[in-house]
């Protein structure tokens, strides 16, 4: 079984692990009574931040790595990671403003872990355009390396200002980011709901990762804007 | 001096690969001047940038005696600063390389005098006319007084009078005559003709590799010439 | 926080959720289309 | 250690002689800062925003936009003069460049903001005198911090195509938590407020110069190695 054809099936079964969490979050968990069944967003806003800010994060180790071994393979996954990373945190910043319209009456807000998932958005856009800026697949996994990197060691920096920072709104006790003071029923669909999501970075990462391998045996140089 | 070994080097993977260095070796003492020679490439430019340490070969080793410190490079970039004067650029350099602050201002006139720019020393460099601009490269090269001499493409775009005075001029800082005094000058060129009366051995890169080296051993340009065309095939001057 | 609300005045923002989930699976759908559609092209 | 200095003090040294001497870099950031300046105090109401609730950003967009530019035409000296390979084949060690350029960039900056607070003080009457060396410090740790980066990505963006445009996208995230910190702190000096509610803020502008000096002062090598 391919490279390719493995990403798929993971991604087939992160899906339907995801549909599940779709029942199981809109039909047998409870409304909370505060915020209403907005609250629900809640399912899938957090665990894509958590997974924007992961990918960043192995964008961030595999450069490092990639810099001492210089191994091909680790810049293709770097590349990966990024590409998902952006897509979680296109999910990010749509579910964001659409639970912030009912509960704080604006689509945005300067809460804590929006702001945070926009900078990171910010950060994948500036390292995609650079690798697709430089032609040369060497000097482009190097400087992916050294701004993925650099990235990595934004985030706390994105955290402590953000968090530091007066959000718009005192934060609801729900959403406390670290352990979620939940109802054991909401947290076990919100742990499904992580696993769904980790499911389909992995399943994600490895077919964008075997995307590039083809597009290296085809055209010779890495992939990139050529 | 200055010895190579088993350099590889290629740029970029897979079907798109350009093999640059294929195996390189070679040892060059004192008052040795080597002539590379090969179509444009070859990897005659790759060859004298990882000697300089510009490029770090992905396989095999360059050691030099003295370290980059002894090493003077005369390329295709003037390193000059267009808006100090000649005397500011050397001084600048000879700070970098470490010539000790007291000694920078008689280097600096002593280079110029060599090389025919004393009066213009302190003339901005933008003024300057292309021969000269390349003179003061020349006296930027070779301000921290280099053990080792490398030299990409110098002669190419120069009429016959400039090549001849680069010639008299090279001759002149390669020093030594005696055997183990005087600089190492390994230069490439695609032109036979130019490089050769200096060069006390010569090879010929192709696709990498050497495919000849020898000493020059008192051969004219005609002889290498036919050396080349033998060894490379084509005559030593098509692009 | 007192008395939890009564039932009643529980706020009626189901469509939000429901805008936030289809937005969430369209994304994540297109997403995995684009990734086998590219990953067939030879 | 001493050598490292006094090399980078010879890159800076010659990097300011030619900036003084061509001086069109110079001028032109002031000319600019002026204007950003001038532009601010158009672009509001008096009447509706009390001055000096605004102030602290307009001082650190105009000084951010000023950064930029000095910035961007940090490694330019050397790409005109068709000098960074001479830096490179030298024995100057890569970290000694960076500094070098990242004293020659403090300088230039620092310059435009000398001339930029006395025009803000003007502009927008905001009586700074009694806070003026806190106020210099903030400026001084939150500057360093985005050159430190920015130096790093100048040289990185070099090779690259768009090399201004892609700076400035790469730069923009890690711009922000250094901002957010010294427009909270210079709010609070201005406000009159005491030094210690500001603690929290600091730290965050110092643990930043301090990651992020570093952690370019070691990327750098592999920005501008071929």
């Amino acid at each position: 079984m391919s490279l390719t054809q493995k990403g798929r099936w993971i991604t087939v079964v992160a899906l339907v692990c995801l549909a599940a969490v779709y029942v199981r979050a809109l039909a047998f968990t409870p409304v909370e009574r505060l915020q209403g069944p907005a609250q629900k967003i809640f399912y899938l806003h957090v665990p894509a931040a958590i997974w924007t800010e992961t990918a960043m994060i192995l964008v961030g180790l595999a450069g490092i790595f990639y810099l001492f071994l210089k191994d091909p393979r680790l810049d293709r996954f770097a590349e990966a990671s990024a590409e998902v990373g952006t897509v979680f945190a296109t999910i990010v910043l749509t579910t964001g403003p659409i639970w912030g319209k009912p509960i704080w009456g604006t689509w945005w807000t300067w809460d804590a872990r929006l702001t945070s998932t926009l900078l990171l958005f910010f950060l994948y856009v500036g390292y995609l355009l650079v690798r697709g800026a430089v032609r040369d697949p060497v000097l482009r996994a190097r400087y992916a390396a050294v701004l993925g990197i650099c990235g990595m060691c934004l985030v706390p920096f994105i955290h402590m200002s953000v968090f530091l920072f007066r959000t718009l709104h005192p934060q609801p006790i729900i959403l406390k980011p670290s352990a979620p003071s939940l109802p054991s029923s909401m947290l076990v669909t919100w742990l499904f709901s992580l696993a769904a999501f980790t499911l389909l970075y992995v399943g994600f990462v490895t077919q964008r990762y075997a995307l590039s391998l083809v597009r290296d045996a085809h055209g010779g140089a890495r992939p990139g804007h050529v | 001096m200055l010895s190579a070994e088993g350099l590889r080097h290629a740029f970029g993977e897979g079907r798109g690969q350009v093999v640059a260095l294929d195996g390189v070796s070679f040892n060059l003492t004192a008052g040795q001047t080597l002539a590379v020679f090969g179509p444009n490439g070859a990897g005659k430019t790759t060859l004298l940038k990882v000697l300089a340490g510009l490029i770090r070969p992905q396989q095999g080793s360059v050691r030099v005696a003295g370290g980059r410190r002894a090493i003077g490079w005369i390329g295709h970039q003037s390193h000059l600063y267009e808006h100090l004067t000649v005397r500011e650029n050397l001084l600048f350099w000879a700070a970098l390389y470490g010539v000790p602050a007291a000694r920078r201002g008689p280097r600096a006139d002593q280079v110029l005098e060599r090389l025919g720019m004393g009066d213009r020393a302190d003339q901005p460099v933008w003024s300057l006319s292309r021969g000269l601009a390349q003179r003061a490269a020349i006296a930027k090269a070779v301000i921290h007084d280099p053990r080792v001499l490398l030299l990409d493409e110098q002669f190419t775009g120069l009429d016959l009078a400039a090549a001849a005075e680069l010639r008299a001029l090279l001759g002149e800082l390669r020093g030594g005559g005696a055997p183990g005094a005087g600089r190492v000058v390994v230069l490439a060129t695609h032109n036979v003709d130019e490089g050769v009366e200096l060069a006390t051995d010569v090879a010929f890169q192709r696709r990498g590799r050497f495919v000849h080296f020898a000493p020059r051993a008192g051969r004219g340009s005609s002889d290498i010439a036919e050396a080349y065309r033998r060894a490379v095939g084509g005559t030593g001057t098509d692009g | 926080m007192g008395l939890a609300p009564a039932m009643s005045d529980v706020p009626q923002n189901a469509g939000y959720m429901v805008a936030a989930y289809v937005v969430t699976a369209v994304i994540l759908v297109v997403y995995a289309v684009s990734l086998y559609r590219r990953t067939n092209t030879p | 250690m001493g050598e490292l200095l006094a090399q980078a003090w010879t890159v800076a040294r010659k990097d300011l002689v030619l900036e003084f001497r061509t001086r069109t870099a110079l001028v032109s950031a002031i000319v600019f800062t002026a204007l950003v300046l001038t532009v601010f105090n158009f672009g509001r109401d008096p009447t509706a925003v009390p001055t000096i609730d605004l102030a602290p950003t307009i001082l650190w967009v105009t000084f951010t936009f000023a950064a930029m530019l000095a910035l961007n035409r940090a490694f330019q000296l050397e790409l005109e003069n068709q000098a960074l390979e001479g830096l490179l084949v030298s024995p100057l060690s890569r970290t000694s460049l960076y500094w070098g350029k990242l004293i020659a960039n403090l300088v230039f900056v620092a310059v435009v903001e000398a001339v930029g607070l006395p025009l803000f003080v003007l502009f927008f009457d905001v009586p700074v005198g009694h806070v003026l060396v806190p106020l210099i410090g903030v400026i001084a740790l939150a500057t360093l911090g985005f050159v430190a980066v920015g130096t790093l990505f100048s040289a990185l963006v070099i090779r690259t195509r768009f090399a201004e445009l892609l700076l400035v996208v790469i730069l923009l995230p890690f711009l922000v938590p250094p901002l957010i910190g010294a427009v909270q702190v210079t709010a609070r000096l201005l406000g009159g407020r005491p030094l210690s509610e500001s603690v929290g803020y600091l730290k965050l502008l110092a643990a930043y110069d301090i990651v992020f000096v570093s952690l370019a002062s070691f990327l750098f090598r592999f920005t501008v190695d071929e």
